[in-house]
């Protein structure tokens, strides 16, 4: 009998405290950066070389200079091929490289590139590159590279972009729970909506 | 073809784009899914494209003969929605649920996709290689051409080949169209469509006539009524005062809806005349002693209204003026149509309306682009010939007859007696079906085309003389079956066959169109010196050309002459009642029965969804013991139609009302055996002025058939019942302080 | 025939005939068992086929949005009560004839909130996501929304399930050790072993025991009462009409007080049958039983007339509308029904004559329970039907074969468990009819130096009573 | 988070909500200055039923067919109601005055019964006094609809993405990219296009000014034939809806209005079922209808 009851007092105690530890400590829940699976793309576009820094031989180009579209539009959308042509009729040093030719390939045919969607979240959800880029990028002066990390992580130091932040819920909250001044202008502190409606759509 | 225009073109090409693409289920796929969706971008990117962000394009809705400008809601190379063009004179920026449905004709799954001959399908060439020789064996004047409302371009190209053909054989027929009225405004006001300014009037009664359902140009009229409803104007709230013997949309809104007997609008109307001289309303005396025996007893025996009814209606038609009498099918579908019709028309000269409210439409200024608008008298003519063997090779378009000619026509034998059908068909419907060839049409979406409208409405601030205009029809995205072709283009490939030289500069209806419009840009209001590219884009995005007319003139014209009524008819012992056949605000006379939205949108009225239903009085239903969704077999002199019942309160005991544009055999899968086709059982009574086919001249009897069903229907366990709950509550207008509204 | 339990039974053959019901019931058991089992079968496969189409294959509709589901919830709740009632609350009051059959009692209350559960997964448009109404903490940061009735009931129910649990299991570690000590071999050694936890029977180890029994019955009596109140708020806290009652709490509790003692009814026939307990279900305590039925039945009654009464001078066009419905509307065979099962039918346990008759009270516990049954569904469809909107209103929504179906099927489930249970484990409880004979006959012995035979019977009969 | 949030969470559901213990007047409770309403007139209202089909067109909304239709599961977001005028006594209706129409759509009520009850909480009030539901939370308990005293949630009781002929090839092209299209077992109900007003306050913030009444209408406002809707931001004292809602005396939070405090202030502004308390978003006018015909 006494055992029973020691094992008895032991659980609910064991119970208890994991349960208080959880509740407490649950942004720990949030799901840790992982990377995402490796995607296999028409064209290996080398994001290092075009928005990499100038040591790792990268051109730092703006990431909206050819994801133009993420200042103004629910998505960032992919570059027009006419837009890669543009510079690259220019630079006859790579023009014989693989990717270049194949990048040629398809502008001669008129045809589009396939892409293949690498930060995918699910259709319920809407995400709204404009209002973020607009609050933090023209807003509040943050660099382009941060402001557009907060989401793809480190593009920059990448061959083929893939998934770097685990993109979920929580993991979203996380970022609108915490509070950050509104604008340049007032001191006023603000976090991101939390109203589930914004982003569930 | 311009620059910008290649990237227009180019642009509806373009689909999917990433991130935008339709969740599938709000409740599907939690997971992230990495490298799935294939994201499309541009080759060339069109400035004015942003993806997720919507693109509107103005064009004219074709759902209908109204013409309402409307826009496009286009987003990554699809139409989604439609919006009414704010810019319109007709619509103002509405539109109605029919209008509305127009994306459904447009992605409908049962369109025809290629052409069949014979029941086979066939390429192009084939097919109009067919035509050619079918058509040198012929002589001109045994060509015939059945359309519906057709106007603007098409028109002109229509009139071409039939000119080329050397036939004159045009028949233009709309199942459901105003006919009758043309004739009689033609003879009381000098013009065949006057503008009714429903919005400057102060009481409007209308015989019948459902303006804001079914009528002429309802978005346009519902705009008028709203003004003519706003107590904050300074003329104040209007009084709508509706004589129908079935209940319309219209009807529901007036603030007295009088039951009448079918067929005595006139005796009314004349009644009336006579009532508002004892109130001391100036008549010319010939006028006065025409109408002298219609005595307000003697008006109420014959259309069952309590004579307190008709003395009321005339006392405020005196104290109010001005005023608008309007004249509907409801009033003009009998072989006395005419005569009823002119009788009202007569109500808007005594009482001094016209130039008030009815005003004079100035006319198109190239009469060539004019509509050649439909009517049911050159269906019989059509199918005289036919009958006759006249017409060895027929065209049809924009109508089907098949299915809306009334079965004592025999028009189904008659058409086979021609020996090369050729249908212009959107769907595989009954006239397709009993066609050798079948030419798929583009959507109104997918084509190019000009509209003018036959009602001129004028815009605030617009020259009210000369003002009439011309509306743009503009591919909104990419065609949905490469085989289809629109009218435009279809008809200029057999102009080619014809006179090949004229017609080679054109490789497509959008360069005749193009080339038409440039022509004459001035006309179009630009000045010589402009650039033709800046104009046209310029053209084509408004949507809409103002053009400047000829002015006419309204006058009354009636003289006591042309109030001969016949004596009103007692009661049909062997088939006592009346059948009324209803247009529906939605379905029409049934060319839209198979957009599933318009099947599901209850009847204003009753709320039947999904089915047709014979709309009959409580009365009478008690006496002959029927219930709702008893399956009701009505029978008349040239056929006999099953349907459920519904027992409606707003309509005369002596009728019974079925709503047309149900029972399809062939239209595609929302409308096939979808109720009852009540046109195959109407005798084949007609106007004795215009020859036009009448439709509430058919006598029936109806008896249970001894199934029930329960009807599928909008409307709760308690009928049109509040059950006390003061929901939908109503004030007298006595109570109400307008000076305290916005 | 007046003494609830034979005083000279030996304890020896007490063990016996109870192990015996492990070992060889009569043969009805096994057609019981099969006919519950075929039914259940039923009932999964409509549930199955529901979960594939979508819930509208229930013929469930807008706005007719709940019906025998919810309804079926709430009297598998209800079936639970007595169980409790019995072992829990007669056991503070001392009333030792609830020994011989507060086991199977106690076992038929767990097993109809496990019921009950399962409609709560039947009832949910999506089940697959039903872990959204748990409040654990998630990656989402999303809590369940504490405001929600449907919440409430949730947190009741489980509570209930696991401390009734507990109580059962409590209640029959002595018996479970008995077994244990009687078996040889076999799997049920195996288990009765384990499950026995090295009882004894050391004085210290009944000390234990009788303090932890004592304790989880006064601790699941309130729940008892609350759980059912509980549950009547999902109705009571909403805004429809005839839903909105203040008396439904103590009208829920009355109500499943008096389905669970209609369903021991029933279940100690069947089980007296089966088992042959003859000799320990005997006629006076089911006479007993009876009584206290009778007594609820007339409380439930007269809630249900305050209900109505209420209704009636509360003057609400709305909630009258629904009252006129139930007597007169397409649902008013079932009311009708309902009212005669649930207040005239248990006036037949007035007949003394018919207290002891096994087939009548059958038949008696047999109709309360479907009265108790319409009862449920006669609050939910009426007023779904025939709400604040007219409009809306929809007289002809019937249950589909598949809700049916389903409904059914749960009984098989409950049947199928019990019966399980009954064979598995002893469903009456030894030491407890062991200490009851003793006490009995201790009595009788001083009664016989007091007083003439007759009479003593008689007053200790009232004596067991209370 | 943990604990706090989760007793925070406890009373949120009131915290967006006009109406606390004391019944204040000013609707500052709403952290944004956005609360949308909507007026309909019933006077102007004719029944054409535009509004429901474009609901249909912006809203993904199923169209279940007849056999569905008749077991009530019609998915129109927005319904025309069709009243007669009652003989009393004679309990049949009459058709003297026409008939009565009113189109009826969630109310977005500012205490709604349905927020409440929802066991998971997929639905509650948005910041900008909306009535959100989560199509993604919810898990179908059907208790919002339930405790809906209009009637106005609908209930996917088949999966009607899968179902043939609802949306068969290439009808889905039709389908609005900006809001799900629902699956089974998911409630639903109109969110004054959530799509629409979400895109207006999205552009206002990046050109960085409020909200303009011009900025958005919902599908049903923009293509009702006679105006007889409208929509817009009640804070806005310059939105048509705010100005048709003062001249109507008309208050968010109460269960009374002007017109039935005194029925001979010639008001016409009223809620539906407002004695209930919902405190409905929609203010309905009264039907006017002339005594001298």
């Amino acid at each position: 009998m006494r055992h029973i009851l020691r094992l008895f007092i032991l659980l609910v105690g064991m119970f208890t405290a994991v349960g208080c530890y959880a509740a407490d400590k649950a942004p720990a829940l949030t799901t840790p950066d992982q990377l995402g699976p490796e995607i296999q793309q028409p064209i290996e576009f080398p994001h290092f070389r075009h928005a990499g820094d100038a040591k790792d031989g990268g051109m730092q180009i703006n990431c909206m200079y050819c994801h133009t579209y993420a200042r103004r539009s629910m998505v960032s959308g992919i570059p027009p091929v006419q837009k890669c042509i543009g510079c690259h009729q220019s630079i006859p040093e790579v023009r014989d490289h693989p990717r270049i030719k194949k990048l040629f390939a398809y502008w001669d045919a008129k045809k589009a590139i396939p892409w293949k969607k690498v930060n995918d979240i699910p259709d319920f959800v809407r995400f709204n590159h404009e209002r973020h880029i607009q609050r933090f990028y023209f807003q509040l002066d943050r660099p382009y590279q941060e402001v557009c990390g907060y989401c793809h992580g480190d593009v920059k130091k990448l061959v083929v972009d893939r998934r770097e932040k685990p993109l979920t819920m929580g993991w979203c909250r996380s970022c609108h729970m915490k509070d950050h001044p509104i604008s340049k202008a007032s001191d006023k502190i603000g976090h991101g909506p939390n109203d589930c409606f914004t982003c569930h759509k | 073809m311009t620059e910008n225009d290649f990237n227009r073109r180019d642009f509806l090409k373009v689909l999917g784009w990433g991130g935008t693409a339709v969740a599938l289920s709000g409740c599907g796929n939690t997971s992230i899914q990495n490298g799935k969706e294939i994201i499309t971008s541009f080759v060339t990117p069109p400035d004015y494209v942003i993806p997720s962000v919507a693109n509107y394009f103005n064009t004219t809705c074709a759902q209908c003969s109204a013409g309402c400008d409307i826009m496009g809601r286009v987003r990554e190379g699809r139409v989604l929605k439609a919006e009414g063009n704010p810019h319109s004179p007709i619509n103002y920026g509405k539109m109605c649920g029919l209008g509305q449905a127009g994306v459904q004709n447009h992605y409908n799954p049962d369109r025809v996709t290629k052409p069949m001959l014979a029941g086979k399908e066939v390429t192009w060439d084939q097919a109009l290689a067919a035509i050619n020789d079918k058509l040198g064996g012929v002589k001109g004047e045994q060509v015939a051409f059945l359309t519906g409302d057709i106007s603007g371009h098409p028109r002109v190209l229509l009139d071409n080949y039939l000119e080329a053909l050397g036939s004159k054989n045009h028949f233009s027929y709309e199942a459901a169209s105003p006919a009758v009225l043309r004739a009689a405004n033609k003879k009381a006001y000098g013009v065949e469509m006057p503008r009714y300014r429903i919005d400057k009037a102060r009481v409007v009664v209308s015989f019948g006539a459902d303006f804001l359902g079914a009528w002429i140009t309802p978005v346009h009229f519902a705009q008028m009524y709203a003004r003519f409803r706003k107590g904050t104007r300074p003329e104040g709230r209007g009084v709508l005062v509706q004589f129908e013997p079935k209940m319309t949309l219209t009807g529901a809104n007036a603030d007295r809806w009088v039951g009448i007997r079918p067929g005595t609008e006139g005796v009314m109307a004349l009644g009336l005349i006579n009532a508002l001289g004892a109130y001391g309303l100036h008549i010319p005396s010939d006028i006065a002693a025409a109408v002298k025996e219609y005595t307000p007893e003697r008006v109420s025996l014959d259309t069952g209204v309590p004579f307190e009814q008709i003395n009321k209606v005339a006392k405020i038609l005196k104290e109010r003026s001005p005023s608008l009498i309007l004249a509907g099918d409801a009033a003009e579908g009998y072989a006395h149509g005419l005569q009823n019709a002119l009788a009202i028309a007569m109500l808007n000269q005594v009482l001094g309306n016209i130039g008030k409210t009815v005003e004079a439409p100035a006319s198109v200024p190239f009469p060539q682009l004019a509509p050649a608008v439909g009517n049911r008298a050159s269906l019989v003519a059509f199918n005289k010939g036919l009958a006759d063997g006249k017409y060895k090779v027929v065209f049809t378009y924009g109508a089907n007859p098949v299915y809306s000619a009334p079965a004592a026509l025999k028009f189904q034998d008659n058409f086979r007696k021609a020996d090369f059908k050729v249908a212009f068909a959107h769907y595989m419907d009954e006239t397709a079906q009993a066609a050798d060839l079948v030419l798929p049409l583009a959507s109104a979406m997918e084509d190019w085309a000009t509209v003018v409208p036959e009602y001129t409405a004028v815009p605030e601030g617009g020259n009210s003389e000369t003002y009439v205009h011309m509306s743009f029809r503009q591919p909104m995205m990419e065609k949905l079956y490469p085989d289809t072709r629109g009218i435009g283009d279809m008809l200029l490939a057999l102009l080619k066959q014809r006179q090949p030289d004229t017609y080679k500069g054109f490789d497509d209806f959008y360069s005749y169109l193009h080339g038409a419009i440039l022509k004459n840009k001035v006309a179009l209001g630009s000045k010589a010196s402009d650039d033709d590219d800046v104009f046209w884009n310029a053209t084509v995005s408004k949507g809409i050309v103002p053009l400047s007319g000829h002015a006419n003139k309204v006058s009354g014209k009636l003289t006591a002459a042309d109030l001969k009524l016949p004596p009103t008819t007692g009661a049909d012992i062997a088939y006592p009642l009346r059948l009324i056949p209803t247009v529906s605000a939605s379905i029409r006379d049934g060319r839209n029965a198979n957009e599933p939205w318009l099947q599901e949108s209850p009847d204003p009225l009753t709320t039947v969804v999904w089915d047709s239903w014979v709309e009959i009085n409580p009365k009478t239903a008690a006496k002959l013991g029927i219930k709702e969704g008893d399956i009701i077999e009505i029978t008349s002199r040239s056929g006999s139609i099953k349907t459920q019942a519904y027992l409606f309160p707003g309509i005369h005991p002596d009728a019974i009302a079925v709503p047309v544009g149900y029972g399809h055999q062939g239209m595609g899968r929302y409308a096939n055996s979808i109720g009852a086709n009540v046109y195959s059982m109407l005798d084949p009574v007609f106007d004795d002025k215009t020859g036009d086919l009448a439709f509430n001249e058919t006598n029936v009897k109806i008896a249970q058939s001894g199934e029930r069903v329960i009807l599928v229907k909008d409307e709760g366990a308690a009928g049109g019942s509040q059950a006390h709950m003061r929901i939908a509550v109503q004030w007298p207008v006595d109570r109400v302080d307008y000076s305290k509204e916005v | 025939m007046t003494k609830d339990i034979r005083e000279d039974i030996a304890w020896a053959k007490i063990n016996q005939d109870v192990l015996k019901s492990l070992e060889t019931p009569r043969p009805a058991y096994w057609v019981i068992l099969a006919v519950a089992l075929s039914v259940f079968g039923v009932g999964l496969g409509c549930e199955i086929y529901q979960y594939q189409m979508g819930m509208g294959v229930s013929n469930l509709d807008n706005p007719h949005a709940w019906a025998l589901y919810i309804g079926s919830f709430i009297f598998w709740i209800g079936m639970s009560h007595s169980g409790t009632l019995l072992s829990a609350i007669l056991h503070i009051m001392h009333a030792d004839w609830r020994k011989p059959i507060y086991r199977f009692a106690e076992a038929m209350t767990t097993f109809s909130l496990i019921t009950a559960a399962l409609f709560v997964a039947v009832h949910l448009g999506r089940v697959w996501q039903i872990y959204y109404a748990l409040p654990y903490p998630n990656e989402r940061w999303a809590w369940p929304n504490w405001q929600s009735p449907l919440l409430w009931d949730a947190m009741a129910v489980f509570t209930y399930l696991s401390s009734s649990m507990i109580f059962l299991y409590v209640g029959m570690i002595p018996d479970l050790a008995i077994c244990r000590d009687n078996m040889h071999s076999g799997w049920r050694k195996k288990l009765y072993t384990l499950m026995a936890l090295g009882w004894e029977g050391t004085d210290r180890q009944w000390r234990n025991f009788r303090m932890t029994y004592l304790t989880v019955a006064c601790f699941l009596i309130p729940l008892a009462v609350s759980v059912h109140s509980i549950v009547s708020t999902d109705f009571a806290v909403s805004q429809q009409p005839g839903m909105h009652v203040t008396s439904f709490p103590p009208y829920f509790v009355a109500g499943a007080l008096y389905s669970g003692c209609a369903a021991i009814i029933s279940l100690f026939i069947i089980l007296r049958y089966v088992f042959r307990f003859e000799e320990y279900m005997t006629l006076p305590i089911l006479r007993k039983v009876v009584r206290l039925t009778f007594a609820i039945a007339m409380v439930w009654t007269y809630l249900n007339c305050v209900e109505f009464a209420a209704t009636w001078y509360g003057h609400d066009p709305a909630e009258k509308a629904v009252l006129v419905q139930k007597a007169i509307g397409p649902y008013a065979p079932f009311f009708w029904t309902m009212i005669f099962c649930g207040s005239v039918v248990p006036f037949a346990m007035m007949v003394k004559k018919w207290q002891t008759s096994i087939p009548i009270m059958f038949a008696v516990s047999l109709l309360l329970n479907l009265g108790m049954f319409l009862e449920r569904w006669m609050i939910i469809s009426p007023t779904l039907s025939h709400d604040y909107w007219p409009w809306q209103w929809d007289h002809n929504q019937w249950p589909s074969m598949i809700q049916w179906g389903i409904v059914f099927g749960s009984f098989g489930f409950f049947v199928t468990l019990f019966m399980v249970f009954c064979k598995v484990f002893p469903s009456v409880s030894m030491y407890e009819v062991k200490e009851m004979v003793y006490h009995r006959s201790l009595h009788s012995k001083k009664a016989e130096s007091a007083a003439p035979e007759g009479f003593v019977a008689e007053e200790l009969a009232v004596k067991g009573a209370n | 988070m943990g604990v706090a949030n989760l007793l925070e969470n406890w009373s949120k559901f009131r915290h967006t909500h006009p109406v606390d213990d004391h019944g204040h007047e000013d609707w500052m409770a709403y952290p944004t200055d956005i609360k949308w309403a909507m007026a309909i007139d019933l006077d102007a209202c004719i029944g054409c039923n535009a509004c429901s089909v474009a609901c249909y067109a912006e809203n993904n909304l199923p169209v279940v067919g007849k056999d569905k239709y008749s077991h009530g599961a019609a998915m129109h977001w927005m319904r025309i109601e069709r009243y007669w005028d009652e003989n009393e006594g004679e309990g049949d209706f009459s058709a003297e005055q026409g008939a009565r129409f009113l189109p009826m759509l969630c109310q977005q009520c500012d205490a709604a019964p349905c927020e409440t009850v929802c066991p998971v909480g997929a639905t509650n009030h948005t910041e900008d006094g909306l009535n959100s539901q989560i199509y993604n939370r919810c898990i179908g308990s059907r208790y919002c609809l339930v405790n809906c005293p209009y009637k106005v949630r609908y209930f996917n009781w088949y999966d009607y993405p899968s179902t043939k002929d609802v949306w068969p090839s290439p009808m889905e092209q039709q389908l609005n990219p900006d809001l799900s299209v629902r699956g089974k077992g998911v409630m639903e109900k109109c969110t004054f296009c959530k799509q629409r007003t979400y895109t207006a306050r999205n552009d206002a913030k990046t050109q960085g000014r409020e909200v303009r009444d011009s900025d958005v209408m919902t599908a049903c406002q923009e293509s009702c034939p006679t105006g007889a809707i409208t929509f817009g931001n009640l804070f806005n004292a310059e939105s048509q809806v705010a100005m048709k809602w003062k001249a109507q005396q008309v208050k968010l939070d109460t269960d009374k209005q002007a017109k039935d405090e005194n029925p001979d202030n010639g008001l016409r502004g009223y809620h539906v079922l407002e004695w209930l308390r919902p405190y409905p978003s929609v203010m309905y006018m009264e039907r006017v209808r002339e005594t001298e015909i």
